[in-house]
């Protein structure tokens, strides 16, 4: 019974382990074909099915004159626009929701549930029903095509994440912690950040992850709400989908653009093994 | 070794057709593009444009994707910008979004381009936001090389909008290598009791795809399909349905309308000779490869121009993709004009007329303006004619994925394509159907009238349904029919019509 | 706890949303009493001619809806079931676990417009590795995005590889957080790891299952980067989703005051929708 | 210079969590809030620290209106049931953390921590990390950390509730040690419970709270002794207090089908139907006595409770000795008969073998 449910499980890591690699090795050889190699017949292995060619990834660097794209100043700019609005909406977030799990709000019917799945419910929105009228907001205000602009609407898109991860998390500190800073002499502020921040991190990290996931993979608004002047890294790939859908070089750009958040991955990952990363509490 | 190389260059030059003397400048030494021809003198040549000083100030350009017209507006941007001193911002959008990334600015009250990128079948949602183009630029030697029907396609009642920079239509082209096969043929005849030979009509078309589909008829290992087109339900197969309806609709004895009856703005997309177009189509999901029916235009080219379909139709990008010298198919593909047809619905008798028919789709192509609200309009104009000024466009033509396609009468001639590698027999098919489909008096233009969008979109939802088999094509095209209704109703006949007449105006041969 | 400086707290991210939001929400709602389109781009008002439009007229929208609700429903599940599986077996010591666990998150770290490129040629008919490997063994080929049934299918294959790490993430974070001593109790009592489960894992993971779901559910129903993609919400309409309708409507027919009923009628359904599955969820998980 | 409650009531969302609760705490006196789960303790106690504000009354110590100050200026400590210490901090960051707070010299906070420390016997333990003590010495940390204060009020909230039973006894010992050594003249403690027993050893000022009420107040002896009424015998008891129905007449009291001769102090008594109630501990087995059923029999320590049955009435009983019982085994039990309570129908107490001496 034991052995049986060990080789299930095994089994089923390793399928689902594939699963996930799959479409990744997939793009990493496509990331080598030419227009030859991908529309001719299905091939695999470098050298062995096609010549391998670097002129997918190159396109990724050349100027567009020269049939490229040139994502060299989008992609600082995405990892610009994305921490700059995940760490605003971390630290508004992480006050809104540190308020709405220690603190009691009554206004009409509007309890604290109210006012958390407000917060949550921006999600809600489809981008398209956003976008227009941020269009107009940003236009208003001076910000369109700008990356403060984008950090504005982005504040907006990742709060509501900030705000539902860490009032989970702050639910599950127990408030004794903060009274007893509050007892031993700190204000409500000095509780705040000399006690109930520095035993958060976990929760930090969580939510800044999610914030970060959010705001790198979004298209749609940085899509609407940039011309000239900002273009953020997914909105520059999608430009190489002309006439003929690149395969090669969407597949390298699909590996640039994933990489970074590697590094995310592992991160949370430490703290997951470390096992605090929602349980430094208990 | 470099002056070797600059004879050899200016030998083979001046050996070429052009009515300008070609030779390399200094001009080509600093821009390799135009290395073939040299500056041509004209109104926007690289020596005008650089008496020109636009130093300090910015040109913003919203273009499609790389490379297909992306890459040409970069590059003649990037020499642009030398030239003039000018600074040139280039912004690349898929097709399918560069309607509304105008669009929005434009209805905001916004121009945060000077230069937009489209569709040619824009014209009437973009107009009011764009600049004409001033008399000084309509009357230059370039443009009255540009064939009338493009002049027409740019125009609105008289007024150019848009800068002739591209020409575009649908056209079939087929795989040379099985057609003219002697053996096929044989086989061909054999088997099916007919001849093999470029299609005539999309009933030899329908049977040839048959016949040709699903099995390796060019030895690679690998299977071939009937046929590639575009089925995907977006922005462009509902262009590839109007090119099959129009041998069935387009009745040159009853003017006044393809798509309404201009009259009495009924909808004709129900009549029996679009029902005859979208039966065909539907068989056809029976002859394209697996997944065909969710072709885009990349796919379709993907598929064509890889060698792996004997027929498809659709824009110049997939023939000028399979003569691409690494293709594998280079110097196997012919062109010729649409397929006909042996009947044409007459509405007016409410009956088939017999004999043969045949209607040039002008599709939409590229087209692009410049905005009303733009403060560097003369800058803009500037820049569009010397994208489109001689040298440049000859260099641009001959490379395939610029997606830059003739559109003027000197561009019609088979020394332009030989020179690029092309068979002469092929390069004179391609020039021979292009120049028949300007002659041709029974063309069909796209609808361009307000709310296009809602019209073709309604239409694409439809034909869809048929082709996945959710309705079947008489059920399609009334349901079309009356969604087209209702838009008639929500945008207002009057609109409509207006509109129309100038695109009908165009297809009666009385503009 | 009660103090003044509740507000302090609460008040900056409060208002800088509402400050960001007001005009869009307000926006909407008038724009959707309006005929604005790509001829007329005015607020005219023209009372709920649109309600009524969508209401009586646009059976499309109401298909786009169902189809909606079933892809996001059966991803979710796939997705929490999927994912709690998972969680589960690298919860404990296994070994490479911290491999898999990073592996494992990869996937929600992708672009899904540019992600969804890869899965088409994936799964592309002719030119896929999909279909030319099923072929070897004489599978095929299968029709993974043009057969309308299939294609829904391939849409949830996608959203299900795209999305599952964050509900394991989630859930494998709330096992790491569970008290012992539940555990203890049980390995005391002799309780088979089914059990175990049924009794004391599940029941303790229940608050933040719901929590995770309906974060799922919200963020499945504004699928659109990956139908879009993949089959353009085709073949025929067989995959398209209210947002995707939404943006067809929108930006691409440029319909804006049609959309914007379009999105305001989708808003208020979603928030009713969304309370009651909560409520429910909440009753059949938490038993108290 | 007291502590001072005047009618406090806090009733958020429309229940009492205090119900008009009114108290004089005198500096250097221990006192004990003893009340079952739930009963308001840990409000009464939140409420003295500032962490909750009543709905009404009024709180003054020291002559000032208390609820004009915000609890960080209040100068309160308080200890926690769940052992809480700063986890990000170790041992010794955690004690000197609210002496930081209040921004003492170096000097000063050296000695006091170490004097905590050694009150509490964590030397040695300064770097420790929190969560690689014990719960027992977790709980020290957090007592420490408030000794260290020296508060003028000092809060305990079932200090050791979550502690195993070995470490409860322990850890008390210590506690009262503590209380009646280390402690300050100037401090005010209060100690909140369930367990009837510790409010005994610890002997000092005895609040009785039940739904946000006080039933009674007095020293933990008369509380022993002469519980108000039926609530408070109830509270105040482990086992809870037998109570019986039953009849009095001149002689005997008579319940169900039991009679049992009538303790001198019941003379008094008019014979009408009282509760009458007895201890566990009062009630013994005896060859003699009146047979019962053993529905179930816990040993904890030293002692085996039982738990008895005839017809309607049930019992328990405390037997001070390890005994194996089976179940519906049937024993016989006499009561010790002057050891019994007698209380009125509407449970206020009527007489009690300590001599009733309330009004």
């Amino acid at each position: 019974m034991e052995k049986l449910y060990t080789f299930l499980k095994y089994t089923f890591i390793t399928l689902w382990t594939v699963f996930i690699v799959a479409p990744f090795l997939w793009a990493v050889s496509t990331s080598f074909k030419d227009f030859q190699s991908v529309n001719s017949k299905v091939t695999y292995i470098p050298w062995l099915d096609f010549e391998p060619t670097l002129e997918g990834w190159r396109v990724l660097v050349k100027s567009p004159a020269r049939g490229g794209v040139d994502i060299v100043e989008p992609y600082f700019n995405s990892i610009f626009v994305t921490c700059t609005a995940s760490l605003v909406s971390i630290v508004l977030g992480t006050l809104a929701a540190y308020a709405l799990s220690r603190f009691t709000f009554k206004a009409g019917f509007i309890r604290n549930n109210d006012i958390t799945f407000f917060f949550i419910s921006q999600r809600i929105m489809p981008p398209i029903v956003l976008s227009i009228p941020f269009f107009i907001f940003l236009s208003t205000i001076g910000l369109l095509d700008s990356l403060l602009g984008l950090v504005v609407v982005y504040i907006v898109l990742l709060m509501p994440i900030a705000v539902w991860i860490m009032v989970d998390f702050f639910n599950r500190v127990p408030k004794e912690l903060d009274e007893t800073a509050l007892i031993d002499g700190c204000n409500p502020y000095q509780a705040f950040y000399k006690v109930v921040l520095p035993n958060s991190i976990p929760g930090l990290i969580v939510a800044g992850m999610f914030c970060i996931i959010f705001g790198w993979i979004d298209f749609f608004f940085a899509f609407i709400l940039t011309f000239t002047e900002v273009q953020l890294l997914p909105v520059k790939v999608v430009a190489l989908n002309s006439s003929i859908t690149p395969w090669w070089s969407l597949s390298a750009s699909a590996l640039i653009s994933v990489a970074p958040l590697i590094i995310v991955a592992f991160v949370v990952e430490r703290y997951l093994s470390k096992g605090n990363l929602s349980g430094a509490l208990k | 070794m470099k002056t070797i190389k600059t004879c050899v260059t200016a030998l083979i030059s001046a050996l070429l057709v052009f009515s300008n003397v070609a030779y390399a400048d200094k001009w080509s030494d600093q821009f390799p593009h135009i290395k073939a021809t040299g500056d041509i003198p004209g109104e926007c040549s690289y020596e005008s444009m650089s008496k020109k000083d636009y130093s300090g100030k910015t040109l913003k350009i919203n273009t499609h994707a790389v490379p297909v017209m992306g890459e040409p507006t970069a590059l003649h941007a990037e020499q642009f910008a030398k030239l003039t001193g000018a600074k040139v911002d280039v912004t690349h959008t898929p097709a399918g979004d560069l309607y509304a990334k105008a669009m929005v600015p434009f209805q905001a009250g916004q121009a945060p381009y000077d230069i937009v990128f489209g569709f040619s079948n824009f014209i009437n949602d973009w107009r009011r936001y764009l600049a004409p183009v001033p008399k000084k630029y309509t009357d230059m030697k370039q443009m009255k090389d540009v064939t009338p029907s493009h002049i027409g396609i740019a125009s609105w009642d008289g007024v150019m909008y848009q800068f002739p920079v591209d020409g575009d239509r649908h056209y079939l082209k087929y795989r040379k290598d099985v057609i003219d096969n002697p053996e096929y043929q044989k086989k061909y005849k054999a088997d099916t009791g007919k001849e093999l030979k470029v299609p005539t009509t999309w009933k030899e078309y329908g049977e040839m795809a048959a016949y040709f589909n699903d099995w390796d008829w060019d030895g690679d290992g690998e299977k071939e399909y009937g046929s590639a087109e575009v089925m995907k339900k977006d922005d462009l197969m509902y262009a590839a349905f109007y090119s099959r309806s129009a041998a069935y609709s387009k009745n040159p004895k009853t003017p006044g309308g393809f798509f309404f009856d201009l009259e009495t703005m009924t909808p004709l997309i129900n009549n029996p000779g679009f029902v005859e177009a979208l039966t065909d189509w539907v068989a056809a999901t029976k002859y394209v490869p697996p997944g065909g029916i969710n072709f885009g235009l990349g796919d379709e080219i993907g598929s064509f121009g890889g060698g792996q379909t004997l027929f498809s139709f659709s824009w110049d990008d997939a023939f000028v993709a399979a003569m691409q010298p690494d293709s594998p198919i280079n110097n196997k593909v012919g062109a010729a004009q649409l397929p006909g047809s042996t009947k044409v619905w007459n509405r007016n008798t409410n009956s088939w007329d017999e004999g043969f028919n045949q209607a040039p789709f002008f599709v939409w192509g590229w087209a692009v303006g410049v905005a009303k609200k733009s403060k560097e309009q003369e800058m803009a104009f500037d820049y569009l004619c010397f994208f489109a000024n001689e040298a440049n466009h000859q260099a641009d033509i001959g490379i395939g994925r610029f997606g830059v396609n003739p559109f003027r009468d000197a561009d019609f001639q088979a020394d332009v394509w030989t020179q690029i590698g092309w068979d002469k027999d092929i390069a004179q098919s391609y020039v021979d159907t292009l120049a028949e489909m300007e002659k041709s008096k029974n063309r069909v233009f796209p609808l361009r009238v307000p709310g296009t969008f809602e019209f073709n979109a309604a239409l694409a939802t439809a034909a869809a349904k048929a082709l996945a088999g959710q309705l079947s094509p008489q059920a399609a095209l009334d349901e079309a029919a009356k969604q087209w209704n209702d838009i008639l109703n929500r945008v207002g006949k009057d609109n409509v019509r207006k509109a129309y007449s100038v695109g009908v105006a165009m297809e009666d041969n009385k503009l | 706890m009660n103090f003044k400086h509740k507000f302090v707290f609460l008040f900056p991210g409060l208002f800088v949303l509402i400050g960001i939001l007001i005009f869009p929400i307000i926006f909407t709602i008038r724009l959707s009493l309006s005929g604005w389109n790509s001829y007329t781009p005015e607020m005219n008002f023209i009372g709920i001619t649109n309600y009524i439009r969508l209401f009586t007229d646009d059976p499309r929208f109401w298909e786009s809806f169902f189809r909606l609700s079933f892809l996001s429903v059966s991803t979710v599940i796939l997705q929490y079931i999927i994912g709690f599986a998972l969680a589960l077996m690298v919860w404990k010591e296994i070994k490479f676990k911290r491999f898999f666990r990073v592996i494992f998150l990869i996937p929600m770290m992708t672009t899904p417009v540019i992600m969804t490129v890869i899965w088409r040629t994936f799964f592309h008919e002719s030119l896929g590795p999909v279909n030319d490997l099923l072929g070897h063994i004489g599978i095929g080929p299968i029709l993974w995005l043009s057969d309308p049934v299939i294609a829904k299918f391939t849409v949830i294959i996608v959203e299900v590889w795209q999305w599952t790490p964050f509900m394991f993430l989630l859930l494998l974070a709330g096992l790491l957080s569970l008290p012992k001593e539940p555990f203890l109790a049980a390995a005391i009592d002799g309780a088979s790891p089914f059990r175990k489960f049924v009794y004391v894992t599940f029941p303790l993971m229940a608050p933040i299952s719901i929590g995770a779901i309906i974060i799922r559910l919200i963020e499945a129903s504004k699928i659109m980067d990956t139908v879009f993609v993949l089959t353009s919400g085709g073949p025929g309409t067989a995959t398209e989703t209210s947002s995707f309708y939404i943006y067809i409507k929108g930006l691409r027919e440029f319909q804006m005051g049609y959309a914007a009923t379009l999105s305001f009628t989708y808003l208020v359904i979603m928030i009713i929708s969304l309370t009651i599955i909560a409520k429910v969820l909440t009753k059949l998980m938490i038993k108290e | 210079m007291n502590l001072i409650g005047e009618h406090i009531t806090y009733k958020p969302d429309d229940q009492f969590h205090l119900n008009d609760v009114s108290f004089n705490f005198k500096k250097g006196n221990l006192y004990t809030i003893l009340g079952r789960t739930l009963s308001g303790k840990t409000t009464f106690l939140k409420t003295i620290a500032g962490l909750l504000n009543p709905d009404s009354g009024n709180l003054s110590f020291e002559k000032k209106d208390f609820s004009k100050i915000p609890v960080w200026e209040r100068n309160v400590a308080m200890v926690y049931q769940q052992f809480i210490n700063y986890p990000h901090l170790n041992v010794y960051e955690n004690i000197i953390f609210p002496l930081k707070q209040r921004k003492l010299s170096k000097d000063k906070i050296k000695t006091d921590v170490e004097e905590a420390l050694k009150t509490v016997g964590l030397i040695g333990f300064e770097n420790r990390k929190i969560q690689e003590l014990s719960g027992g010495q977790q709980q020290r940390v957090a007592l420490a950390r408030s000794l260290a204060k020296k508060a003028k009020i000092l809060l305990l909230d079932e200090p050791l509730v979550n502690l195993d039973y070995k470490l409860r006894e322990q850890l008390r010992e210590e506690f009262k040690k503590i209380f009646s050594e280390g402690m300050s003249q100037e401090t005010i403690l209060i100690y909140s419970t369930t367990d009837p027993q510790e409010v005994m050893e610890l002997n000092g000022e005895v609040i009785v709270l039940d739904e946000g009420k006080v039933l009674q107040k007095g020293p933990a002896k008369e509380i022993f002794e002469n519980p108000l009424n039926l609530k408070v015998a109830e509270i105040s008891n482990d086992p809870p207090m037998n109570i019986l129905k039953g009849l009095k007449n001149s002689d005997n009291l008579n319940f169900e089908n039991i009679s049992i001769k009538s303790p001198k102090h019941f003379k008094n008594l008019e014979n009408q139907n009282y509760n009458f109630g007895i201890r566990a501990s009062e009630i013994k087995l005896d060859d003699n006595g009146e047979e019962f059923e053993i529905e179930l029999a816990e040993i904890s320590g030293s002692e085996t409770l039982l738990h008895l049955k005839k017809g309607n009435s049930k019992l328990i009983a405390l037997i001070e000795e390890v005994m194996n019982f089976k179940i519906h085994q049937k024993v016989k039990v006499i009561f010790n008969s002057n050891k019994f309570y007698a209380f009125n129908q509407s449970g206020e107490l009527v007489s009690s073998p300590y001599g009733i001496n309330n009004g």
